[in-house]
């Protein structure tokens, strides 16, 4: 077996990091459906109908049950567990005038003072 | 024959972008940034660039999950700025160089890089924020036209940095061999640490950033020896998006000379920096 | 480890599908192909995979030019039959194998591959011909699920042939680094010589044809070192797609077994031939 | 220099062979408004519009005014000529009932029986 390409051999593998969700292949699969509603909402015209009828909208784009469960809850963990990539949840909590540190603080468990403070002394460490 | 004669890195946080489009760069919380961009702002008036190659990626709003290239070019000559979901930003939109992208294709696909070539795109903040970086007032119009390069990497298999910095080193040849004099600025996006989602949300990792900044300038084979598992570990599970810097550092020559770098924690969640080279080799004495 | 256990070469021409679906079988002008299926045919159905990887290119049906993968992979559990225009084919829709296709993915982006994944595709006749000359009466459902493989043999720069030949390696490593047992069948479609437009068109060449055909068996590295302009001027503009072949015989065995080939002109505007290869080493005496 | 890749170094490079148009990355940029509109004909309903308002329905996709004079004269090799891929000019010849043989006659100048009766003596040679 020969080397097949220059930057290749070095580098691959798989990521396992705790407290890092990883949006690979499969978890895209999973939450493809969700995403795709998400990435939607960038025009006005979109958000409107959304927030005229949330589940009608998510059933429209085909989202599982508790993939429409997390969305209407705004259960934001759940949206992530489900498939959710995070530049796609975050149309929707920028719909919702939610900040990046807003959901930070909920997925750490603190409140976005808190996450904010946290970053402003220089971020949170590993 | 074309000849990079700078490369900048540059994060490209959306919230860079905000802040100068609402008028937001003197406000304390701002202004060491945009202070600190100011000396590599300041040489680059110095230095226009006749095309610049941006390296970014997108974030939901040019491309759908639905096809996730690993390497893209944009061959069109206009790129509008996309609306992310509040409204365009206020910039000009994106003149594309579709000669200099044609080129550049043909030479990569000829060394053995897949590249998907996009003939219609929006770019988004990824793009937009580094142009403002480098031009805060660019009037009607970017100071030149722009070849885009996408990276996969929000979706794993993201490319592996020694991949990233082959790809660079390609984009280096490609770019001399092409048959027009032109003055070729190149900017690699993104980082540096931050992790957005996850219990270990917030993470910034400052000496991983500052051992990335020294020898992304002096000993980048150094970067190319680290697995994705090293850059998730080490500079977030969306700090990884620097493997874009190693495109921009591979079209570069060996030895290069640091103009300016200034580093900053927080841009939103991220640690944002700016580091700007000079590629031409230093006038004899 | 899953483990290919042939390879299959065969055109795809759309009326190749047409003639079967129209019952056109027996006709004279059709007969003598789809005799010379017939033993290729027999053996399959003795050899069945527990999934099949199909190299194609789709036609203007599945993929817009706006985006041009170099080389793309499907990553979906199912993928509809193109209309192309004149309603679907009456053939079943493909199932997928998602988790084979993450695992390619994997392997060849790690080796440098620089794929698209496509996690929807309507597929055209590109891939379902080539499962028709497979299997001419599937029921309800193809034989095995199916993960396919797109390649830009359309808009040039086309991956140069050399290129292809080395994923069909790559490939055939992330295939033997599976961890699942399966039983693999690749499918290699296109060509043989054809051209569709042009004052050239209705070119054919038997006698490249014959020895592509003979060194794709015996000699492949023979045609990695064929140029584009010598395929088109070989094979003319749309027998390039040819260099399809080369990433299933790549993904195979140095010495294969040939069970069986035929070649017949025209089918349409094309020289159409079927290669059918054993991978597994010849039984000890 | 070194050489960055297995499967790279060969077989690169420009093609150029008489009579025979390459649908190179220039030719595409020319042609893909027409392109599109061509792929746009796979559905039914796309094809009753473009058949009720042929000029209508090609200047909704941009197409340039000698890309539109040459779709609604049937000027097949002026389409290839002005950026059509032939698998997309190949749309416009279904719905008109034209066969590949047909397009492969105008293109040598000859009949469509004429072309059929080359191939089926086993091809044209270059
Ligand atoms: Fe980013
Ligand atoms: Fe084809």
């Amino acid at each position: 077996m020969s080397s097949p390409t220059a930057g290749a051999p070095t580098g691959g593998g798989r990521v396992d990091v705790p407290g890092t969700p990883i949006f690979d292949g499969a978890t895209s699969r999973r939450g493809i459906r969700m995403n795709k509603m998400f990435m939607s909402l960038r025009t006005a015209e979109a958000r409107e109908r959304f927030t005229a009828d949330e589940a009608g909208y998510c059933a429209s784009f085909g989202l599982s049950a508790e993939q429409q469960r997390a969305v209407l809850d705004r259960d934001w963990q759940a949206m992530i567990d489900l498939g959710g990539s995070i530049f796609y949840v975050y149309k929707l909590a920028m719909m919702d005038g939610r900040s990046m540190q807003y959901l930070g603080g909920v997925f750490t468990g603190t409140s976005e003072e808190e996450f904010l403070a946290a970053l402003r002394a220089g971020g949170r460490r590993g | 024959m074309a000849e990079v004669i700078w490369g900048l890195a540059t994060s490209h946080v959306p919230s860079i972008g905000a802040a100068m489009d609402r008028g937001k760069t003197e406000d304390a919380s701002w202004k060491d940034l945009f202070d600190g961009y100011a000396p590599a702002r300041a040489w680059l008036a110095e230095h226009r660039p006749d095309v610049a190659i941006v390296i970014y990626n997108d974030h939901a709003n040019g491309i759908d999950l639905d096809v996730v290239p690993t390497f893209a070019i944009g061959t069109s000559d206009h790129y509008d700025v996309a609306d992310e979901g509040f409204g365009k930003r206020p910039v000009p939109d994106v003149v594309g160089h579709p000669e200099l992208s044609l080129h550049l294709l043909e030479s990569l696909v000829d060394e053995g890089f897949d590249l998907t070539v996009f003939q219609e795109l929006d770019v988004d903040h990824g793009l937009t924020v580094p142009l403002s970086v480098w031009t805060p007032d660019p009037g009607e119009a970017w100071p030149c036209p722009v070849v885009p390069i996408l990276v996969n990497v929000i979706q794993y298999p993201q490319p592996t940095a020694a991949r990233c910095y082959a790809l660079g080193q390609a984009l280096g040849r490609a770019i001399a061999s092409f048959p027009q004099d032109l003055k070729v600025g190149v900017l690699g996006t993104g980082g540096m640490s931050h992790q957005l989602a996850g219990a270990r949300a917030g993470f910034i990792n400052p000496e991983f950033d500052a051992m990335f900044m020294e020898a992304v300038e002096t000993d980048p084979e150094r970067l190319t020896a680290l697995s994705r598992q090293d850059y998730v570990r080490e500079a977030g599970s969306e700090g990884i998006e620097m493997i874009m810097w190693l495109v921009m550092r591979g079209a570069m020559r060996a030895e290069v000379t640091k103009v300016h770098s200034h580093y900053f924690v927080p841009a939103s969640n991220t640690a944002a920096a700016v580091a700007l080279f000079d590629n031409r080799a230093p006038a004899t004495a």
